[in-house]
């Protein structure tokens, strides 16, 4: 017995409807019934129309730095749409659209970027995870958060998504590591848009795919084409029925691409070629299921017109939610930092002072915000 | 009443606080089959099963990323870290997310957990096993840190902390593990975080400490034969400022005694609330005994670098003499 | 002699060792193509090649981790952690290797690195781009910290970084990456490690500081109309303690002031040394003026958690009515 | 073109000598020369005889906790005699016999676990690092000074051993990501003795490979009987090869079995069966080469028996210089903090206090080390 096979394995790749149109009747029949593909198509289109709104906003002033989501829809959305509404959605900060879709407000995540936590108060019902900035961290708390609902007994699951550039730290690989050793059910979605801010996917991964991170842990791996939402949906749809089943993890590449720039902070005209933006706008998602729904004879320009009026009313209205909100107090930032503020907290927050002479309030002359601490200060 | 040790004590609260709230779960490297390297978890896992106390894989982050997300489901997780030096994997998970997830989403995720840590020299073990990094996470805003010194206090401090809604580091002084034995009560019982205890009374000099180094102070104490009032601070953050502040004002003189390295030590944040609060009770600077600002040496010269009880008497004496 | 932003002194203090010394290459994410986020690495992929000016995967640890392989193997790599808020999944690598390879070895393999990194708040940014934590390093033996506070000085500080035999922490206050110009030599020059600066003399109290809250200091100095002596102590750890013992010796007050949490920042050491050092010269406390022992809040409330000129005058005047 | 396959491999396990002696003449012909084959016997021997005499060190108060390294010695030597002398040996703290087979002194070893750092005081020609007693940590550092290495354009690799259970840390995977995607030539060794203290290897990692960790990088994978001192030396010498032609790194999965304890401190009978160890016990490598050179007619009782002399008087003369050693000066710690003391630092150490009263030397009575001290530290 000299040399011997150790380990055999293959991965698949899914594709329903392809940039041209193509669609897959074996694959794809059935698969969404058309009243939910043409929400799905509303979804898509708002959320891009959002972006184009926020980085108006932030041009002039109105909002901070934002990353936008321009022609990544499908895969979050298709994850979000094959998800239960109770199953936990972990995502990073570009998956609007499976937010939106999962009854996240706009607004929220217009606050968020506007620098305000109200925006990452995300109501529990949800079952939708704040937006995580620093990257890589959050799959690790899909994990556990999956791994309560097992403890608990509850059928339960945890989707969570993350870059091409997330599956290069440490947390990655744990987060894939606890749930496939401790038998936790999360479909774990990377999102390969090709770019890391400048930096390419190559240096991120080198191998000929990135479904195969998921071999080391001897997950299931899949890939698919993240701009087409039947692929995404069923991929997740299956994924989800594994994890539910086996109580086990699942892996998927969606493979998709990055129109826009990193954020409204970033140039990539300094870094990539805009031929290679040019080649992935034809693979645009809503291009293509919008021309897919016109050959489907449930869809026209006049339903078009009616969706971008109703889509930009819906998103003005947001923005001025968003806007109009009472301005934070001063001393706010004080208020969720325990469930009980300790003593010296206390006095920081009501003095507005770090230094101690005069830090006892009566000892002050005309210390801020004593006579107006917050409500939610007591 | 039983005559317990640290380990023993620790053990006990487990228990009681896993019989009493079953969103209570242990994991960690080695804490199940094994009862944990210093075997406070023994028996555990046979008692509640391999659910409720679970062997990780060998990653620190992924032991307190994914109990951040069990917390977040509503669990009450009770990670172990094997070594305070091994700490340092976590930090990242520990720092941006368990401490800032509260405030992160404006009350929406509190993240009620409690990281069991043994900490400290003195046990002859090999690097990254002696440290004292107490400070660090005092330096965090939205952490409790929480350091007993005794086998009593343990207990009603390990209760407390599971039972706190936000993160809680619990440091345990390895080296008194089992170098005490005390009186334990059987029944569950709490201290409160954040009060400190007056160890003995005095009126010369006030002695602030906290974990194994209150039982050099102890030592200290008994030598020099002078009055002195020793407050164990037994909350790292928030520390008792009231209670610092009452005794120095009487005493009028202050040593700070701790094993982590001096330069931004809980003992500089000490020494200048004294100053801030009672500069005009103050006879003498107030002086600290620490490790020196050096990396712990291996265990052959431990020693030299712990405060032991000859630096404090000194560090009395030259106080005194002020 | 040109009139340069604190960006373009750091950039060509690195075209300038990177000319020097060809053991110098710059590893991180986004230093290529893209010149860095804030651009301070612009144009040097082109001049130096992608061997000497690398993208890396997007994983702090493994940035510090192997720039460790490449000092220990002789070279003098400065990595660039892309934000201070990033320091925290290569904390291990920095607290438990970088700084203690050469004490670990005692002497054989030394670790001349210096790591990069924009720090502090001000700028609009999002969560975990806005934070101080220099504290953490200072109290973590082995590490040098520095962290600048005008063009002039980043430039002679950063040479001094590069060229030092031991791992450095090079904090760039990106509040003021453009804000100030200042005229920067063309020539290479060295400003020595751990000697403060004076900015400016003054009898009445002295203000210790350092990065971008010596700009609010001057500004509070200007408002508050007294002899004020400014000490930027451009060197956090090893600190200028004597620059500082004998400004307070003839001063007799002092307020120290950062952007960092209160508790157990470097203002606290600061403060404990003065006591220990000046303790018969002091008039009034010590004061700090620190950012609040709360997570630095997102944008739109930054500015209420940092200090600024008001609160450093509400401290001056608090303190010399003392 | 609904699913199409996006990747597919397999991966080989290689064994020339099996447990029971049988050798694969094909791939073990000349593979090793007699001469040398009777040398890595006497290393393993000798190490093996460590493992004894350091373990009863420990039991008698005359060394700290100690790892022994039973059962695995034919890894490492293996690998470190297939390696170039000035390869990089990036080892954790089970390799003595690879670290004894470059050149490292017994005493070095001994005296670590003494407590002494100057056993970690590598002479730079070895080309070895210090033990790593942080888990996971030293595999990126193998990386940088492979790195250094092609930077300065010379041949030289590095070789990294770990164990299953640091492939489960984050800075494992970073270090394989960071050599695999910026053409970086290390070899990767995973020691598997299918332990973490307690843990078991499916905690670990619950595919059916360890070497398949490699797969998530694009790395050519190998699973190597690792009791077997043909299989690891073959597989480290193609891996080594591979590195040096491609400038690209290379994943083994060496499977052992740790005899003994995890280390002095432990007590495997807490968690693991007598028979699992006996099972392992008859697949001990040394059994299974002494066997072989029995057969090749090149070793007999007489020479084992001399041998064993040799090696006992050797190991002894090791331990005595690891005793006699001069004590360290109470200050020496601080002598290597820095290449130049900072001026604080040296006023602790020359008062051996960190508070300020009479901090200055002149102002004690009687300050400690004043007269004498060391010489180093000047
Ligand atoms: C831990 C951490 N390091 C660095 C950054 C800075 N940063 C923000 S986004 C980004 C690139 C992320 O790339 P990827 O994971 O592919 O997600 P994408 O933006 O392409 O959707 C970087 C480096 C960060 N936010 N967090
Ligand atoms: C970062 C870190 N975490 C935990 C430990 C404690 N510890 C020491 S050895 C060990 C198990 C290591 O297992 P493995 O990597 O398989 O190596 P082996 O001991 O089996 O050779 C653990 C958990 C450590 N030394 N470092
Ligand atoms: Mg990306
Ligand atoms: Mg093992």
């Amino acid at each position: 017995m000299p040399k011997t096979i150790a380990f055999k394995t293959e991965i698949e790749r899914l594709s329903i409807l392809d940039e041209h149109g193509n669609f897959d009747e074996k694959l794809g029949k059935g698969l969404i019934p058309d009243a939910d593909l043409l929400k799905l198509y509303e979804a898509m289109v708002a959320c891009r129309h959002l972006d184009e709104v926020a980085f108006k906003l932030q041009r002039s002033g109105r909002m901070g730095t934002y990353p936008q989501n321009m022609g990544q829809e499908a895969t979050s959305l298709g994850a979000s749409y094959a998800l239960n509404k109770d199953d936990w959605l972990v995502t990073c900060y570009r998956e609007n659209c499976g937010l939106f879709w999962r009854g996240v407000p706009m607004e929220s995540i217009l606050l968020h970027w506007m620098g305000d936590e109200r925006g990452n108060a995300m109501p529990r019902p949800h079952h939708a995870t704040p937006i995580a900035v620093p990257i890589g961290t959050q799959m690790l708390h899909a994990t556990g958060l999956a791994w309560a609902a097992k403890y608990r007994g509850e059928k339960r699951i945890a989707c969570t998504f993350f870059g091409d550039g997330a599956t290069s730290e440490g947390d990655f690989h744990e987060a894939c590591n606890f749930a496939a050793n401790l038998d936790i059910p999360v479909v774990f979605v990377c999102q390969n848009n090709f770019w890391a801010i400048s930096v390419p996917g190559k240096i991120q991964c080198s191998a000929p795919t990135l479904a195969q991170r998921g071999l080391a842990y001897g997950m299931p791996c899949l890939q698919v084409d993240g701009n087409d939402i039947f692929a995404t949906t069923k991929a997740v749809r299956d994924a989800a029925e594994h994890c539910r089943t086996t109580s086990k993890p699942f892996f998927i590449e969606m493979v998709t691409y990055r129109l826009g720039d990193h954020t409204t902070a970033d140039d990539a005209r300094r870094y990539r070629d805009q031929a290679e933006v040019d080649a992935w706008k034809a693979k645009d998602p809503i291009k293509r299921l919008k021309l897919h729904l016109e050959r489907q004879k449930i869809w026209d320009a006049k339903k078009e017109e009616a969706l971008a009026a109703k889509v930009e009313a819906d998103i003005a209205a947001a923005v001025s939610r968003a806007e109009n909100i009472e301005t934070p107090h001063a001393v706010d930032f004080f208020n969720s930092m325990y469930e009980e503020l300790p003593a010296d907290l206390v006095k920081q927050r009501e003095t507005m002072q770090t230094h101690s002479l005069g830090q006892d309030p009566s000892e002050i002359a005309g210390a801020p915000h004593l006579n107006e601490t917050p409500a939610s200060a007591h | 009443m039983a005559n317990l040790t640290l380990v023993q004590a620790i053990n006990l609260a487990l228990i009681q606080e896993m019989e009493k709230d079953d969103r209570v779960l242990l994991l960690g490297e080695d804490v199940g089959a094994n009862g944990g390297v210093f075997r406070v978890t023994e028996g555990l896992q046979k008692r509640f099963g391999d659910h409720r106390v679970v062997d990780t894989p060998l990653a620190e982050s992924g032991i307190i990323g994914t109990a951040i997300g069990l917390a977040m489901a509503g669990l009450r997780p009770v990670p172990e870290i094997q070594f305070e030096g091994f700490l340092g994997p976590a930090y990242d998970q520990i720092c941006s997310h368990a401490a800032r997830m509260r405030t992160r989403t404006r009350g929406a995720f509190p993240v009620p957990l409690t990281i069991r840590v043994p900490v400290g020299g003195g046990i002859h073990a090999p690097e990254l096993h002696s440290d004292s990094p107490e400070a660090i996470y005092a330096h965090t805003p939205g952490l409790k840190v929480v350091m007993p010194s005794s086998p009593y206090d343990a207990k009603g401090l390990l209760i407390a902390s599971i039972r706190d809604p936000d993160p809680v580091i619990f440091f345990e002084p390895k080296r008194i593990y089992r170098a005490i034995r005390e009186e334990v009560p059987e029944d569950e019982y709490v201290l409160p975080l954040g009060k400190a205890r007056t160890v003995c009374e005095g009126d010369e000099l006030t002695i602030v400490s906290w974990g194994a180094s209150v039982v050099q102070c102890m030592q200290a104490i008994e030598k020099s034969g002078r009055s002195i009032e020793l407050v164990d601070l037994r909350t790292i953050y928030p520390f008792d400022v009231e209670a610092v502040e009452t005794s120095v004002r009487k005493t009028g003189r202050c040593v700070v005694v701790h094993e982590a390295p001096l330069t931004c030590g809980l003992g500089s944040e000490i020494s200048a609330r004294i100053m801030e609060k009672c500069f005009l009770h103050l006879e003498a600077p107030v002086q600290r005994v620490a490790g020196f600002d050096t990396i712990m040496p291996y265990y052959k010269l431990e020693l030299e670098y712990m405060p032991d009880a000859n630096r404090v008497v000194r560090a009395i004496n030259d106080t005194l003499a002020y």
